[in-house]
């Protein structure tokens, strides 16, 4: 009858989907890869390097060739550098072509000069050298056309000097910087403070709000549009309008708690320790608890009503429904949410960025990234962060897929 | 313990009257089963006695008091929902004692009657389960059971068995019968298949738009229907409906067949079930017809028989038979079997 | 041909004058100049990664901070600047603004204007109180004994946000005023402790009568401008708005937004000293035009050289009360510059001579501040490596530690000295 | 507290106060004028109204309104539960008086309807405190959102100088006609927004075309097909939308300032959709999925290839997600500002949002910035309201993503 | 044209294999029913041929044309989708058409086939509405015209009616069945409804778990089952089984009834369908027993009877009966329609 075992050829039509699926995912595939593994790859590799922002360029020798003097002592000028004070470059040497109708002096070493071809050879240009090639001319003809044809050739140049971001020296000063210190754990806290706190206090605030909606009135779909607001207005928007509204001189909060009586003096909410992280905490609440809004509410419009119905006939009260009932239904979608949210205010960046810059204690790890990279220009650092970012990550995506394959679905 | 008495009950969804007002007396004991095609009201109706709907008009009593205004919780009734209504995060002891819980009785008592009714159900085993690792059926009986747990005055149940498969149907519907026979309690039960309806049910109530077509026992309501709705609404194949004329004491059909008539009044159309009718020579019988179909049903046979008379005519035939289609027959209809209905569809 | 310049004067009046010039130039040359707005904060992250990217304009308009470090990362290209003041001759330059730029017997940058820091005070309540200008530590310790009175009025607003350019100006100047200098000829040389401990405990006095948070120039200023500051450290610039001249920075003392009121109450204050040093001192900052290593040279210097002699008037025009002439004239005429600045009005919306808004004698102390004006570094010769100390922030950080009280005086000494010893 | 008379006073005068600050609040922000809420006499007058409110049911209503009434008529006499400053117009007075009288009876009636005098059931007692909770959800979480969206536009409308004075003085001289959106004008005229809006809205209607080109094809292979490898395949695309951005932006700072195409539009409209790639791929997939296959199935028997088949079928059908799909992206486009503002030096390729930054670094009046913020916000907002419901599916199918 | 053949055909879901080997020869023209429990594979088979899954082992002819490996498209078969599966962005004609249209069909021929397989159904009405406006047999019907319009080799239906409602399903019923009449064409069908499957098959095909149980007339199958999984399978209420033991010439029941028995081999179980077996006095017949429940279903009575061999008896009667629970009654099995099987479940 039938064999026991399964065909291990693929059928005709598993291949051709195969096929299929590889090549409409291939564009993706390819640029996903080019402008996400890849970059993530350079950093670690970066992470390892003492590498600056300066360092983008490699010490290169730089010649600039004018025609000086006039009447019988002109002469062209090579004024050849060294890019870098401190590198040396080797092999350094530059050729360039004489125009025609020029008539050329003594040549000094290092240079040659072969019929209308220059040649000059430095050897090793220190960090810092420069070098002055003059070469006494006399012309015939007009001037100023020859100057323009003297300026506007470029001689070639060679050399070059180590590349610190293609060689393979490595260290690990980098990481020895990020974890120096008290900075670092401080940072670490301030994350997740920041973390911990706006996510729960979204999804708390969501929460409540989706039990509000949680009825279906007229005018509901606004409301629920309204509270939407804070997470679809542009971050740069509502950031900027949250600093001038707390601004401890002009700011309207300010001036309210005053006139209330509830403070006598304005309060720098972004300025002050541990004012400014408890703010920064409270704008990510603010701004995030429409989406856990969004998604508790879908999931209670989900839940079948004839359970509160079964409930009812049961003789459950009001509290011991959303006690007992709905609490527990929540559950899946509230810990889903907790751990996505989680990660991704973990890796939040504009929103403390821009209320604080990472002052008076609010400084993540996230934001010290760039702090290290571009205010500091230690890009290696900047990267060293950001390795330790991306670890922290892949262990909260570890428990988050534990996770989510058990809950299912979202 | 037990009695519910419905006066004028109205409801209003909107400007849409969905229940036109309905008067009836259940009493104590008894199984009494709503049908009617969907979206005639029997749920609404289910959901206003046991409080999950607003009456919007008229008065509901059980026991004798007016419950009209009060709450789910201060009926006494309980409910078991066509969907189970289960609480999917608890598990089925948890399930059959929530009431029990709510209302503070202590955990000895819970445990006791949960694990009685359990007994009951023969749900022993499954009482550390959740819902979700239980089959429909079982899932069914703990819905029964969280009903039983409370002792309420009487059950409702909504379609308790439409998500179930045939076979566990069957099965359901002898459990709930029984447990009717050992419990004794009103049990109000809504469903929209008929073969529930007839053997479970004391007495049927059939709804037709919000109103009562009729009230009675199974085998009233199949022998002598009060209308043709519930005519052709109980019985299946449903109930042949010819048009049919009256000339003194006899009926004419309106393709020359023709017989006796004992009624008084003016009936405008004859129904005969299937089973009284029998295949006899052409001519000889009370009509004629072209066989259209042989279906063939291992038990039964049945023929659908064009009779030129608009409407198809079913015949159930026991056993075998030879009839092919196109054949030319008569049909005999059993004299005492026939009913008449007049214009406005009222039994004669 | 087109050049690009990154000019930090971006505000929409200032800039438009900066393009006014660069039109004129294209007229006189045929060279377009794309005038480019860069935010001061950004300006060294900017250059940076420009100059990696190969991608750095033709000329900067920069502060005196970036000058030498500049210089020496090769951003800028020396020899043509040098080149560019000896075609405009070097002596008619202020000599000081040349040698804070000097670099290996070259000048990084071309000086173009300056400007000293001052006290600015509050004339009608000091003298009501009968108190001292606060031109010395004791003197202002004294006026906020008497004024400081939150939070209706503030003693003083000091600097406080670490990482604002502002704070590092004002602790220089406190620095300065008191004779502490980081660096002296041979590079790094430790504060002086008990100088140092002298300063710190006036910037903490002055601290504690300053609101509370992060203070930067723009609180300093909002706070005096409503009335509720006695005291605080700012350019010259403030000086326009401070007459209500410029809608976007009104005096809020009054109802009135262009009331010169405010003006008639304010001193100021440009050589302050610390009891270490009576003789006392003045912050001063010079801007300087860069060109740079990727730039189209030839055209760069020709710009340059225009705005510094052509267009002179105009470049100090942008801003005349913050752009103090550092090229004071020609060969034919050494004042011509000098006198045709006297004359430019300030101001954005109102315009008005400074000799209409300030008497004359407040004027002289705000323009002869620069002769006293004072960087750290530039007498020592080691400008660039205290520009370096400067824009590492850590005088600031650890200032602000001691002022949060989270660190006494002497651990706060020894933490700078600490930490500037391994700037190189 | 299972009693009426408890109950009532003690959700009556937290009411008030509720309502009191509300108010306060509200005619502070609209009249800059000083109100204070009285919290202690707040909570006594709101004490004494509720318990008249319980004491009295439906069928008195004389008492209630009396109360209610009194209750905003003191507002008057400095007594209220609203202080009102002596310098204060007599219309925003007289509004405070009827406002609190007003909202008082109909919101105490509603929260203390069904509840008796006596002792309370449990679920009486709970209504009535679940109607208390919501009445203040709603208040609470519409100041929360509205007020700084008030702030942002009301602050955009006057000069600097007058909020510096009452910063609580939103109202605003209708009178100045034109004068009003001054600093909307100079945006326009001198800071070049109009360009930046150009650029903004070109970057992202680019972003989605290029996103949906390549996303739709890759998602529906990955919800269709099973091939070797799809199920990790699913999964990296969670993980890819798991990595910070800023931690990408360094390598791709770098990367484009070596290429040169740093300080470019097109390095832009080359970065974004690959970091929206990654949603779309996610929402769509999801959608896919919930397509019926028999439908395709259908397709595939009536003689289509799998290509026609998504061409002709899946895609038609899948129109309404594509364009939440397509919505979503373009927010994120168009609100997009961390890789605006690394890669983006020349203000004359600014996008909204990198513009509305420079409004912030220099010496440019508030109301400046407040007006750019208004300019980036009212495009999305607006397009949010128009298209709300695809919008709103939008962000539930796809996204977390913050 | 029209004739299907599967060879050894397997199907294999990774290491499950659902279809474990079918051999199978359909003949033009004829009408197939696949029944079968739920998850038998019924559906699986069905995709198989039409190639919307692939064959893991045997192969699949056509005519005689290997189409193992063919797509969908070209294999001349057509689909009727139990969730009718119509596109719901195209018109009834659009959705009937497109086939053709992709075949690059003239719009003159499409509109002409269209035309005729509309006047066919009867949805000549609604060629401009888009699905969303159809009820449900209305969709469904324009689904079969979306086949019929291809004129195709075979076609293949997945439980097409089993979403219509228990009325409308009746009527579909007959009009499949007359299509095949007029068409003439290659039809299989899946149902996991007895009903349709009796009265619309020329040969029934029942799988259980992914093999053949039996294949046959329907008259085959309820009166010659040849297992015990297709008698107690196919009848409704479905066939009485008792455990039984056999020596010599007799039968004999676990609770003393006794009978002749007249087939060869050892039989373990004795079926017998409730509408042969008549009741009697006790002790008359072939067994005892007391009735347990009756059940008045108008036309038919069923009383359910423990006659203490562990499963119920279920017992048909025709009309009236003064049956009670509790009554102790003979029953007596017409012993031309006994079954026997062995331990094995294969018929005696
Ligand atoms: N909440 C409601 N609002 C408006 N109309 C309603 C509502 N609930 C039910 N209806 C209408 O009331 C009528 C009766 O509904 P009901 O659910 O009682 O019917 P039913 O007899 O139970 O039908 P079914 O057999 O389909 O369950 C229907 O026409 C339905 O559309
Ligand atoms: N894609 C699949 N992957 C794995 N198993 C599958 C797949 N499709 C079907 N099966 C399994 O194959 C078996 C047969 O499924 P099939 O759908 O053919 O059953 P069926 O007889 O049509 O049942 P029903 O009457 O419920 O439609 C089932 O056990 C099912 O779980
Ligand atoms: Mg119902
Ligand atoms: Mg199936």
């Amino acid at each position: 009858m039938s064999s026991a075992t399964p065909p291990t050829a693929t059928g005709a039509l598993a291949k051709r989907e195969a096929r299929l699926a590889w090549a409409l995912l291939a564009p993706t595939v390819i640029s996903v890869s080019l402008v996400v593994i890849l970059p993530l790859l350079a950093i670690i590799w970066i992470s390892f390097k003492p590498f600056t922002l300066s360092d983008l360029r490699p010490p290169a020798p730089i010649v600039r060739e004018s025609l000086r003097g006039s009447g019988d002592d002109m002469r062209i000028e090579y004024r050849l550098r060294n890019s870098s004070q401190e590198i040396a470059i080797d092999g350094v040497s530059f050729s360039d072509v004489l125009p025609d109708g020029v008539t050329v002096g003594e040549v000094t070493a290092p240079c040659v000069l072969d019929g209308q071809q220059l040649l000059c050879d430095f050897g090793t240009l220190e960090g810092g050298q420069r070098e002055r090639i003059r070469i006494p001319i006399t012309v015939d003809g007009d001037l100023d056309a020859f100057e323009d044809l003297v300026e506007n050739s470029e001689p070639d140049v060679t050399g070059s000097g180590p590349n610190v971001l293609t060689n393979l020296d490595f260290s690990l000063e980098n990481f020895a910087r990020v974890f120096d210190g008290s900075e670092f754990w401080g940072v670490l806290w301030v994350t997740l403070f920041y973390t911990v706190f706006g996510t729960i206090g979204a999804l708390v605030m969501g929460l409540f709000a989706a039990l509000l909606l949680n009825k279906s009135f007229r005018g509901q779909g606004i409301i629920r549009g309204l509270y939407l607001f804070p997470y679809v207005a542009p971050v740069i928007a509502v950031a900027f309008t949250w600093v001038t509204l707390f601004d401890p001189f002009s700011g309207s909060a300010n001036a309210l708690l005053v006139q209330m009586g509830i403070s006598s003096e304005p309060i720098n909410f972004f300025g002050e320790r541990p004012l400014a992280l408890i703010m920064v905490t409270v704008f990510e609440i603010w701004r995030y608890f429409p989406l856990s809004f969004l998604f508790i509410l879908a999931r209670m419009q989900s839940i079948d009503s004839s359970m509160y119905e079964a409930a009812d006939m049961d003789g459950a009260s009001p509290f011991q429904k959303f006690w007992l009932l709905s609490i527990p239904q929540l559950l899946g979608i509230l810990s889903v949410l907790f751990l996505l949210r989680f990660i991704w205010t973990f890796n939040k960046f504009d929103d403390i960025f821009l209320l604080t810059g990472g002052n008076a204690g609010t400084r993540t790890l996230t934001v010290n990234v760039y702090e290290q990279a571009f205010a500091i220009s230690n890009i290696g650092a900047g990267a060293a962060v950001a390795v330790v970012i991306l670890i922290c990550l892949i262990a909260f995506s570890f428990v988050f897929f534990r996770f989510i394959s058990r809950e299912e679905g979202l | 313990m037990g009695s519910i008495e419905l006066k004028a009950v109205e409801k209003w969804f909107g400007s849409a009257q969905v229940i036109k007002g309905i008067d009836l007396q259940i009493e104590e004991g008894e199984f009494v089963v709503f049908v009617g095609p969907s979206g005639c009201g029997k749920s609404t109706l289910l959901r206003m006695i046991g409080g999950l709907e607003d009456i919007s008009r008229g008065a509901l009593s059980i026991n004798g008091n007016d419950v009209t205004d009060h709450p789910p919780s201060k009926r006494g009734l309980t409910m078991v929902f066509q969907s189970y209504a289960l609480y999917p995060h608890l598990t089925v002891a948890e399930n059959m004692g929530f009431s029990l819980k709510v209302a503070g009785v202590s955990k000895a008592e819970i445990a006791k009657r949960v694990g009685h009714a359990a007994e009951v159900l023969k749900l022993e085993p499954y009482l550390e389960r959740r819902p979700k690792d239980l089959s429909g059926g079982q899932r069914q009986r703990v819905a029964i059971g969280r009903s039983i747990v409370r002792d309420p005055t009487a059950f409702l149940f909504d379609e308790p068995l439409s998500n179930l498969d045939a076979a566990l149907r069957v099965e359901m519907r002898y459990e709930i019968a029984k447990l009717h026979q050992s419990l004794n309690r009103t049990m109000i039960y809504v469903t929209h298949d008929q073969v529930e309806a007839m053997t479970l049910a004391d007495r049927i109530v059939v709804l037709e738009f919000g109103t009562i077509a009729q009230v009675g026992t199974p085998r009233e309501l199949y022998e002598r229907p009060a209308n043709l709705f519930v005519a052709q609404f109980i019985g299946s194949p449903k109930m042949n409906v010819m048009p049919c004329s009256v000339s003194g004491d006899r009926f004419q059909l309106d393709n020359d067949g023709a017989g006796p008539f004992d009624r008084t009044g003016a009936a405008t159309k004859l129904g005969i079930r299937p089973e009284h009718i029998t295949v006899v020579a052409p001519g000889a019988g009370h009509s004629d017809g072209v066989v259209e179909v042989v279906e063939y049903l291992g038990a039964d046979m049945f023929v659908i028989v064009d009779c030129g008379t608009g409407e198809m005519v079913t015949v159930r035939l026991g056993g075998d038979t030879d009839l092919k289609p196109g054949t030319k027959i008569g049909l005999h209809f059993a004299p005492d079997k026939l009913q008449f209905f007049d214009a406005d569809g009222q039994a004669l | 041909d087109t050049i690009r310049f990154w000019t930090t004067e971006e505000q929409p009046e200032r800039l438009a004058k900066q393009q006014e010039m660069a039109d004129q130039f294209k007229a006189d040359t045929g060279t377009t100049v794309e005038v480019i707005p860069v935010t001061e904060t950004d300006l060294g992250t900017r250059a940076t990664a420009a100059f990696a990217a190969g991608d750095l304009p033709d000329v900067v308009y920069h502060p005196l901070q970036y000058a030498l470090p500049w210089a020496e990362a090769g951003i800028l290209d020396t020899e043509a600047a040098t080149e560019v003041i000896e075609e405009l001759g070097a002596g008619t330059f202020a000599p000081g603004a040349l040698a804070m730029a000097a670099f290996n017997d070259e000048t990084a940058s071309v000086p173009v204007d300056g400007w000293t820091q001052m006290v600015v005070y509050r004339k009608d309540l000091f003298d009501a109180a009968g108190l001292d200008a606060p031109s010395s530590f004791a003197n202002v310790v004294t006026a906020l004994d008497a004024l400081h009175n939150p939070p209706e009025m503030y003693g003083f607003v000091a600097a406080t946000k670490v990482d604002e350019n502002f704070m590092s100006q004002v602790l220089e100047h406190v620095f300065l005023a008191n004779g502490v200098s980081p660096v002296g000829t041979d590079g790094f040389q430790a504060l002086d402790e008990a100088k140092t401990t002298e300063v710190l405990h006036f910037y903490k006095a002055i601290s504690k009568a300053s609101p509370p948070g992060e203070l930067y120039w723009k609180q300093s200023r909002e706070l005096y401008f409503d009335g509720k500051a006695a005291m605080i450290i700012w350019s010259p610039f403030i000086l326009d708005e401070l007459a209500g001249l410029r809608d976007s920075a009104p005096p809020t003392i009054t109802n009135d937004p262009t009331s010169r009121d405010l003006a008639s109450k304010t001193g100021i204050v440009t050589n302050f000293s610390g009891p270490s040093n009576p003789d006392g001192a003045a912050w001063g900052d010079v801007r300087y035009f860069g060109i740079t290593n990727d730039a189209d040279t030839d055209a760069a210097m020709e710009f340059v050289k225009y705005a510094m002699d052509q267009g002179y008037t105009q470049t100090l025009a942008i801003a005349p009360e913050g752009k103090f002439p550092v090229r004071r004239g020609t060969a034919d005429n050494p004042a011509a510059f000098s006198e045709a600045w006297a004359q430019l009005p300030v101001g954005v919306d109102r315009k008005a001579p400074l000799g209409e808004l300030y008497d004359q004698a407040m004027i002289d102390e705000i323009v002869n501040g620069l002769d006293v004006a004072q960087r750290w570094g530039v007498a020592e010769g080691q400008l660039a490596l205290a520009s370096k100390m400067i824009n590492s922030q850590a005088i600031n950080r650890v200032v602000r530690q001691y002022i949060d009280d989270e660190i006494d005086a002497a651990a706060a000494v020894a933490a700078m000295n600490e930490e500037l010893a391994k700037v190189q | 507290m299972h009693k009426g008379y408890l109950t009532g006073p003690v959700l009556g005068a937290l009411w008030l106060v509720v309502i009191a600050t509300t108010a306060a609040i509200t005619l502070s922000f609209s009249t800059g004028a000083a109100f204070r809420p009285q919290v202690l006499l707040c909570l006594i007058w709101g004490a004494i109204a509720g318990l008249v409110y319980v004491r009295f049911p439906m069928r008195r209503a004389p008492a209630r309104l009396g109360i209610s009434a009194l209750l905003g008529l003191s507002g008057l006499t400095g007594f209220g539960p609203v202080l009102i400053g002596a310098d204060t117009s007599v219309q925003a007075v007289l509004v405070t008086v009827v406002v609190m009288a007003v909202v008082m009876h109909p919101s105490l009636a509603a929260i203390l309807k069904e509840t008796p005098f006596a002792a309370l059931t449990r679920h009486e007692f709970e209504d009535a405190v679940i109607r208390f909770c919501t009445g203040f959800g709603y208040i609470f979480f519409t100041a929360i959102v509205v007020i700084p969206f008030y702030v942002m536009v009301m602050t955009s409308l006057k000069s600097q100088q007058a909020l510096l004075q009452n910063p609580l003085d939103f109202s605003v001289d209708l009178n100045q006609g034109a004068a009003l959106f001054r600093s909307y004008t100079e945006l326009f005229r001198d800071f070049n927004f109009g360009t930046y809006l150009w650029t903004s809205f070109f970057v992202s209607v680019v972003t989605v075309a290029i996103t949906l080109a390549f996303s739709v094809p890759g998602a529906y292979a990955v919800a269709r097909f099973r091939f070797q490898g799809q199920k990790a395949f699913s999964r990296s695309i969670l993980l890819i939308y798991m990595v910070p951005m800023i931690v990408l932006a360094l390598p791709i700072y770098i990367a484009f300032s070596v290429t040169g195409l740093r300080n470019s539009i097109l390095g832009i409209v080359m970065i974004y959709p690959v970091t929206t790639i990654p949603v779309a791929l996610y929402m769509l997939q999801g959608y896919f999925r919930g397509l019926p296959t028999e439908v395709e199935e259908a397709g595939l028997m009536d003689g289509l290839s799998r290509l026609a088949v998504i061409w002709k079928i899946t895609l038609p059908l899948s129109l309404p997600a594509l364009a939440s799909v397509s919505l979503y992206v373009f927010m994120i486009a168009w609100n997009e500002f961390l890789l605006a503002f690394m890669l983006l030096d020349d203000p004359s390729k600014f996008t909204l949002t990198r513009g509305v930054t420079m409004l912030n670094s220099s010496e440019i009046p508030r109301q400046h910035l407040m007006a750019g913020a208004v300019i980036a916000t009212v495009p999305i907002m607006a397009l949010f309201l128009g298209l709300e419901r695809f919008m709103t599916k939008g962000l539930t199918a796809g996204s977390v993503k913050g």
